[in-house]
């Protein structure tokens, strides 16, 4: 794109207007997803709990209770406690949205969609999410409330653990495609269901279920919610937050949730590319058999679908989230260490020898297409 | 009067930037009392340093025909970060064991085998 | 008349990297000062990028910021209680801290500008030729022991064992020393109590098993 | 089925399967079942394998070379000789685990696993109360109590397994290396079953001089072996026998008659041959000279003298083994030992190893070597059968009669009766095994081993009476004279008859016959008494008499299977020739059935040819004589301790010089006593005195010398060296101590110094850089 400007404007001004338009795209889609879940969120625990939820705002079934809820937060009178840090808390809240929404900078949407191309995107991906803690940290540690401090103890504990297995995952189907480029790896995926690389092989398809655990408490989502749980801290670090600040929280956490989704969808579940080669058959993507290759219109449609396809996966990673935070009981947080030093993290390793044993045993794969790049 | 960001960025620029960090690091090291202090002063001292292998490394800075130390800069600068980590975690071992026996972490009051 | 993004970038993190330095330094909160490094490790982690070191940038971002620096805050709030947070250091010994600081800094800062003079050709600027090429595979192999970024045409398999050695050895010995420091932390920073007591008490709760001494 | 392959397969299996027992019980001995109890059903087991492996090797032997042809001396049955395992190789030294397995190999490893299995099975039984603790009323301790210790059945049976292993390998080995490996192997199980109640002061003495008794032998046997050696350069029988027996050599008509060998005629002729390499200058001429010589030398008789020494130096051995005349005085002693093992080992098989060693290195000896074989062992004969004459100890009487049969054998041997020498080795082993079993049961029953103490038994255990009676008759010789006997009927007469064919040839030697005449009826004498005052008359101690009972079943079983044994194991298959007799005659080595040549020392010796004994007119006599000085000794027997017609203590009485001296075993253990015994311990106290004396004197006084200097060296060291360093350790003190302000002990401080010595140093290289190297 900065490219295409670069034709009638100077190459800075080009680059920083191609920046702020994908800036734009990307804090829309995180707001609006995050807005979307809220009400989501609502919806699925009032169903699970055999509620109705919202149904008032907005319509039968309640579509703007989410800009309800934002303008609530927003006129909400902002507090900041005596105790507390004030520089520290009112930077935190910033940090934490701030890592969340840049893990979307390498995020692929489609073949090629993606704000910055980098060829070490999973591991950046990876990087920047596991700063995020680092907001809830400042937070808990500003608020100047022992609840607050606990809960930070307890996210720096649990990301920082967890973060051991969910890397080991992420670089089980790496070694699989063999680049850590996610646009590389979703291409890769291209073609039928079977070409996924849950589908690679039995260890891959165990390591995806560890991937999601894994995922699930280092967005400390329940029944990880350890840092804000609520019947024993008040709320954790959220204790002293509210109004807008408390909101960004909330933001970073859906739009971290919605982030390791689609990871998981791109890693695992074929990122853009649906159960059938449709884009194929309608000629909207390149056809490797046949060599044809599609107008760039076309082409853009194709992409497009594609946005939609990796949208919907990442949807229901987060449905699933949400589906397990009203169904199954938190944990303690002995347990929560537990599951994941005693289980995860020797599960994943396996996951990882047995692959590689997998690999070198079959080099061209079973089902796999191709494997690795 | 030249517009400073009108020229591309040459090898002394990022060297000047670590020399800031790595002086910041000493000074940290030097004037604070509190040991994790210290500790801070020993990360921001690394990352001078390894600024400087990355610019030494980096291709865009390389003049023509002049070597650049090429990946071996991003080996080291990756082998310093990774010590790094272990140094941090060490230290800070021992820090809390020295807080666990003295309620203190000022370094100054480590000297107990001077006597 | 144009504007180099590239510079203007680098600027930008420049300053936050070297303010954010000079804020730890100058602030007297520990936590705060963690912040602040925080800031300032990230900028150099943009620098990296920016240097086209991108796997050691977000290596960075994983590790320091994302891995030291939560242990570091993790220490900070565990020794960080009252009086502990601010301890004060003498107007004299800043003095005598400056004044080496701003001799150190000049040292530097006239080694750093000289620094085209290392080199026969005078000169070393920015070479914008240069494509972005990926860095973390040659990386890779570099780990395993070879070193893919020196073979070309000239210097083939032949070259490898000779001159070229990658850096598995040094790899190994990381790793190796990295389990050890994990095992040496992990037992520094253990419970005092568990020395003393069996470990059925020290969980118990029960206060009365415990020695008073502890 | 090719037998060169099956036989060795056969064979080395039958022999190592004991060891494979032996080695399960060392490690699982006292875990198998209780105390231990399984370790005895697994020897039993491994000899039981044992004995079907090497009966079936029997029966593949018997089929491959049919016997009942005669004996074809044109056609003799080759051995099968190989290795099995090169051990090692140095030089033409080749030392190999290998077999040598012939008829005679074959019939003894039938033997030996029958008999081992019929001991082991009575075992089971008599040691049974070694399977709880023990109480030894022999043995008391230093506090005054009886000795209580553990169980040994396991170690029983691990001995036991670890001597068939080894007595095996004796039989089967195919060089002589090899045979005096396990010739020491089956010493340490005597040694070890002989002191099996090692508290007992009498068992670990008798173990003591078992073994050193028998390495004066073995030092003997050691010469032979290095004569053999450096004559021959081998150890293998299969190419001794080919250089001592080559085939066409010889007046016989069917050659392998004994040839000095040409490495003990090079030997002899030394300076010869270097006064022909010294004259030739060509060394191929040279050998041919000499090759050209070698007939005219061996005609002179040289290297003669080496394959004398050899021949006496292995029958040395056999001398210690078999207890033979001066030797002889280990046997009796080895009684202290478990009477199963005085049945197995010290009769039945390991002291029949010297004579199975004659029998296989039979032709190697020279008619000298012969003739002192006879020698010895009609003097071993008639000793021992007047030992046992007054002995009373009822294991004793049979230890010294079967040192008397050993002698028998080898007289036979000696007198060139091959097939009659081992022929009495097999029948033997049966009878006396036999009776050593029943004297055992007795043992057992009674709690006491002496006979004056017995009597009357017959009605209290008649089993044992029964086959004991069996025995005593195999023993005596006793049979329808030319027409049906016991074993020992055929294997004594033919012993007899080749001597009485020997003293035909050389009348001056007839005495050989005579002795061993005498000796038969000493035999069925002392025999008899043993039987008559155990088993019959009244009882003479009435407590032993109603403690005594029938030995449990699995005792009886095995003396029952081998008096069975005892009678027929001298008989033909009726209507065939199959029997242990042609398959002896059809295990005779080469060249020997001839009798042998005049003697370079003794020219006018003659051994007959053993065929000849068969001769009618020697045959029959010899028989009849045979049974009449049996029978003449039973009667004897039977008047004074049967019907007591006379009393013994009154005949005692009137001889008791000659009592005395019987009684005393013709004070041949106070001799060696005062021969060997007092002289070495002397000697070792003189030696010990001098030790004291003077070489402790010297050490005292070198030591009281370096004393001394030492002394004044610690006066120098203190002085001046320590004086030096502790100067030198107060001076770094005293540096340290003011070196020490500087390290203040706070970090920032050494951080600060870094920095600000950094600088410094960049100032002075910046200095000097742009003032000397880069200046203009």
């Amino acid at each position: 794109m900065a490219d295409f400007l670069a034709i009638w404007l100077p190459s800075w001004l080009a680059l920083t207007l191609a920046a702020l338009v994908h800036v734009t795209l990307i804090l829309t889609l995180a707001l609006t997803a995050a807005a979307a879940f809220t009400w989501a969120e609502r919806k699925v625990a009032g169903r699970i709990q055999d509620r109705l939820g919202p149904t008032r705002v907005g319509g039968r079934f309640g579509w703007l209770q989410a800009v309800a809820d934002g303008l609530k937060l927003v006129s909400k009178e902002d507090i900041i406690p005596r105790n507390a840090d004030p520089l520290l808390f009112r930077t935190a809240p910033y940090v934490s949205f701030c890592a969340s929404f840049c893990v979307y900078l390498a995020l692929p949407f489609a073949n090629g969609w993606v704000a910055q191309p980098l060829d070490i995107a999973v591991f950046f991906v990876l990087a920047v999410a596991g700063l995020e803690v680092l907001g809830v940290i400042l937070g808990g540690y500003a608020s100047g409330s022992k609840w607050s401090l606990f809960g930070a103890m307890r996210e720096a504990a649990q990301v920082v653990s967890y973060e051991v297995p969910l890397a080991l995952c992420a670089v089980i189907p790496v070694m699989v495609a063999g680049t850590m480029d996610l646009v590389a790896i979703g291409n890769m995926q291209a073609g039928w269901a079977w070409n996924w690389l849950i589908f690679h092989n039995p260890f891959l398809f165990i390591t995806f279920f560890i991937y999601f655990t894994c995922a699930v408490a280092s967005v400390n989502r329940a029944p990880f919610d350890l840092p804000e749980a609520e019947s024993e801290l008040v709320a954790g670090f959220l204790t002293e937050y509210s109004g807008f600040r408390w909101s960004v929280f909330f933001m970073a956490e859906y739009a971290s949730m919605f982030a390791v989704s689609m990871l998981a969808a791109i890693l695992f579940l074929g990122g853009w590319n649906g159960p059938l080669p449709i884009t194929v058959w309608l000629g909207l993507a390149p056809n490797p058999a046949t060599g044809y290759e599609p107008h760039a219109l076309l082409a853009y449609f194709g992409n497009f679908l594609g946005m939609v396809n990796i949208l919907i996966k990442a949807t229901l990673g987060v449905l699933l989230m949400m589906w397990a935070r009203w169904t199954l009981p938190r944990l303690r947080i002995d347990q929560v260490m537990t599951m994941c030093l005693k289980y995860c993290i020797p599960l994943a390793a396996v996951m990882f020898v047995g692959t590689m044993i997998y690999l070198y045993a079959f080099p061209v794969g079973l089902i796999f297409r191709s494997g690795g790049g | 009067m030249i517009n400073p960001v009108a020229e591309p960025v040459s090898l002394m620029h990022y060297l000047v930037v670590g020399a800031i960090l790595f002086v910041c690091g000493v000074v940290c090291m030097t004037a604070k009392r509190n040991a994790i202090g210290v500790l801070m002063g020993i990360e921001l001292v690394l990352n001078g340093a390894n600024l400087n292998f990355v610019a030494f490394g980096s291709p865009y800075l390389q003049s023509g025909g002049a070597p650049s130390l090429g990946l071996d800069g991003h080996l080291m600068a990756l082998f310093v970060i990774v010590l790094a980590a272990a140094e941090a975690a060490m230290a800070l071992a021992i820090a809390l064991s020295f807080y666990n026996a003295h309620a203190t972490v000022d370094v100054d009051q480590a000297n107990e085998l001077k006597r | 008349m144009g504007i180099v993004f590239h510079t203007v970038l680098f600027y930008l993190l420049a300053i936050l990297a070297c303010g954010f330095a000079v804020a730890v330094v100058l602030s007297n909160n520990i936590v705060r000062m963690a912040f602040y490094l925080v800031a300032c490790l990230g900028a150099v982690a943009g620098l990296f990028f920016l240097a086209g070191a991108d796997f050691v940038g977000a290596l960075q971002l994983m590790i320091y910021v994302g891995g030291t620096l939560v242990l570091l805050i993790f220490g900070v709030m565990l020794t960080a209680r009252g009086p502990l947070a601010n301890i004060q250091t003498s107007r004299a010994q800043w003095a005598m801290v400056g004044l080496i600081g701003a001799s150190l800094l000049a040292v530097l800062l006239y080694a750093a500008t000289t620094a085209g003079k290392w080199t026969h050709s005078g000169q070393i600027v920015a070479d914008r030729s240069h494509v972005s090429k990926p860095t973390a595979t040659p990386i890779g192999l570099a780990l395993l022991g070879v070193r893919a970024d020196r073979l070309n045409a000239e210097r083939t398999d032949a070259a490898l064992g000779k001159g070229m050695a990658g850096y598995l050895l040094p790899f190994e010995i990381v790793s190796v020393h990295l389990v050890v420091v994990l095992i040496g932390a992990a037992y520094l920073a253990r419970a005092r109590r568990r020395a003393t007591t069996p470990p059925m008490a020290a969980t118990s709760g029960d206060s009365n098993n415990l020695d008073p001494g502890d | 089925m090719d037998l060169a392959q099956v036989l060795p397969l056969l064979l080395g299996l039958a022999w190592l399967t004991p060891l494979a027992s032996f080695a399960a019980i060392v490690f699982f001995g006292p875990r198998m079942g209780h105390a231990g109890k399984g370790a005895g059903y697994v020897a039993i087991g491994a000899i039981a394998a044992s004995a079907v492996l090497s009966i079936l090797a029997l029966i593949a032997w018997l089929i491959a070379h049919p016997l009942g042809g005669g004996h074809d001396a044109a056609h003799p049955v080759a051995a099968i000789a190989g290795e099995w395992y090169p051990l090692a190789v140095a030089g033409e030294l080749k030392i190999a685990i290998g077999y040598y397995i012939d008829g005679l190999t074959v019939a003894m490893f039938a033997m030996v696993t029958v008999v081992a299995l019929c001991i082991h099975v009575y075992s089971l039984g008599y040691m049974h109360e070694e399977l709880h603790e023990v109480t030894d009323p022999l043995v008391t301790l230093a506090n005054g109590q009886t000795l209580k210790r553990r169980g040994r059945f396991h170690r029983f049976f691990q001995y036991l397994s670890l001597f068939c292993f080894s007595m095996l390998g004796l039989v089967i080995a195919g060089n002589v290396a090899m045979v005096f490996v396990f010739w020491e192997l089956v010493g340490i199980c005597s040694y070890l079953l002989i002191g099996f109640y090692i508290e007992r002061k009498s068992a670990s003495n008798a173990a003591n001089k078992a073994f050193i008794v028998n390495r004066v032998g073995d030092f003997g046997m050691i010469v032979g072996l290095m004569a053999l050696w450096s004559g021959l350069g081998t150890f293998s029988f299969d190419e001794i026998f080919q250089q001592v027996r080559p085939a066409g050599h010889g007046p016989a008509a069917h050659g392998h008659a004994l040839t000095v060998p040409d490495g003990m005629v090079r030997f002899a002729a030394r300076e010869e041959i270097a006064a022909i390499y010294q004259g030739t200058p060509d060394a191929r001429q040279a050998e041919h000279a000499i090759r050209e010589q070698l007939p005219g030398w061996r005609a002179e008789g040289l290297g003669y003298g080496l394959l004398v020494v050899a021949g006496l130096g292995i029958f040395c051995g056999c001398v210690g083994k078999s207890a033979q005349f001066p030797l002889h005085v280990w046997l009796p002693d080895a009684m202290e030992g478990p009477t199963p093992v005085s049945a197995l080992i010290h009769a039945a098989t390991m002291v029949a190893a010297g004579v199975y060693l004659v029998g296989r290195f039979y032709p190697v000896f020279t008619p000298e070597v012969l003739l002192v074989i006879a020698v010895v062992g009609c003097i071993t004969l008639f000793i021992a059968a007047t030992i046992a004459l007054t002995a009373t100890d009822i294991k004793r009487v049979l230890a010294y009669s079967t040192v008397s049969q050993l002698g028998y054998m080898m007289l036979a041997l000696g007198v060139g009766g091959w097939v009659a020498g081992l022929f009495h080795l097999f029948t033997h082993a049966f009878f006396k095994a036999l009776l050593f079993l029943c004297s055992g049961s007795v043992i057992h029953a009674t709690g006491t081993n002496e006979m004056p103490r017995m009597g009357g038994l017959l009605r209290k255990m008649p089993w044992t009476a029964g086959t004991m009676l069996v025995g005593c008759l195999a023993i005596a010789g006793a049979g329808i004279p030319l027409v049906i006997g016991l074993s020992g009927y055929y294997s004594k007469d033919g012993i007899l008859a080749q001597l009485y064919s020997f003293a035909g040839q050389n009348p001056s030697y007839a005495w050989l016959f005579y002795v061993a005449a005498g000796g038969a009826a000493l035999t069925a004498f002392y025999m008899f008494r043993l039987w008559f005052m155990t088993f019959l008359g009244s009882p003479r101690d009435e407590h032993v008499y109603a403690h005594a009972h029938e030995s449990p079943r699995v005792m009886v079983v095995p003396l029952v299977i081998l008096a069975v044994f005892a009678v027929i194991a001298g008989w033909n298959v009726p209507g065939t020739e199959l029997g242990l007799q042609p398959l002896l005659e059809q295990a005779r080595p080469l060249g020997t059935a001839e009798g042998a040549s005049q003697g370079l020392f003794l020219p006018t010796l003659t051994l007959p040819a053993e065929h000849l004994s068969h001769a009618h007119e020697i045959h029959v006599p010899v028989t009849l004589l045979a049974f009449s000085v049996a029978v003449a000794g039973f009667l004897l027997a039977a008047v004074i301790y049967w019907w007591r017609l006379l009393d013994a203590d009154v005949i005692s009485r009137m001889f008791w010089p000659v009592h005395d001296f019987l009684r005393n075993k013709w004070w041949f253990d106070e001799l060696y006593q005062f021969l060997f015994v007092r002289p070495v311990l002397a000697g070792a106290r003189l030696a010990a005195g001098i030790d004291r004396v003077v070489i402790d004197g010297l050490a005292h006084a070198l030591a009281g010398a370096v004393r001394l200097f030492s002394r004044f060296d610690d006066w120098i060291d203190r002085l001046f060296v320590d004086g030096a360093v502790n100067a030198t350790a107060n001076v770094t003190y005293e540096a340290g101590l003011r070196l020490r302000e500087i390290q203040t002990g706070a970090i920032r401080q050494y951080v600060m110094w870094v920095a600000a010595g950094t600088v410094g140093l960049f100032v002075l290289a910046m200095f000097l850089w742009s003032y000397t190297l880069a200046g203009p």
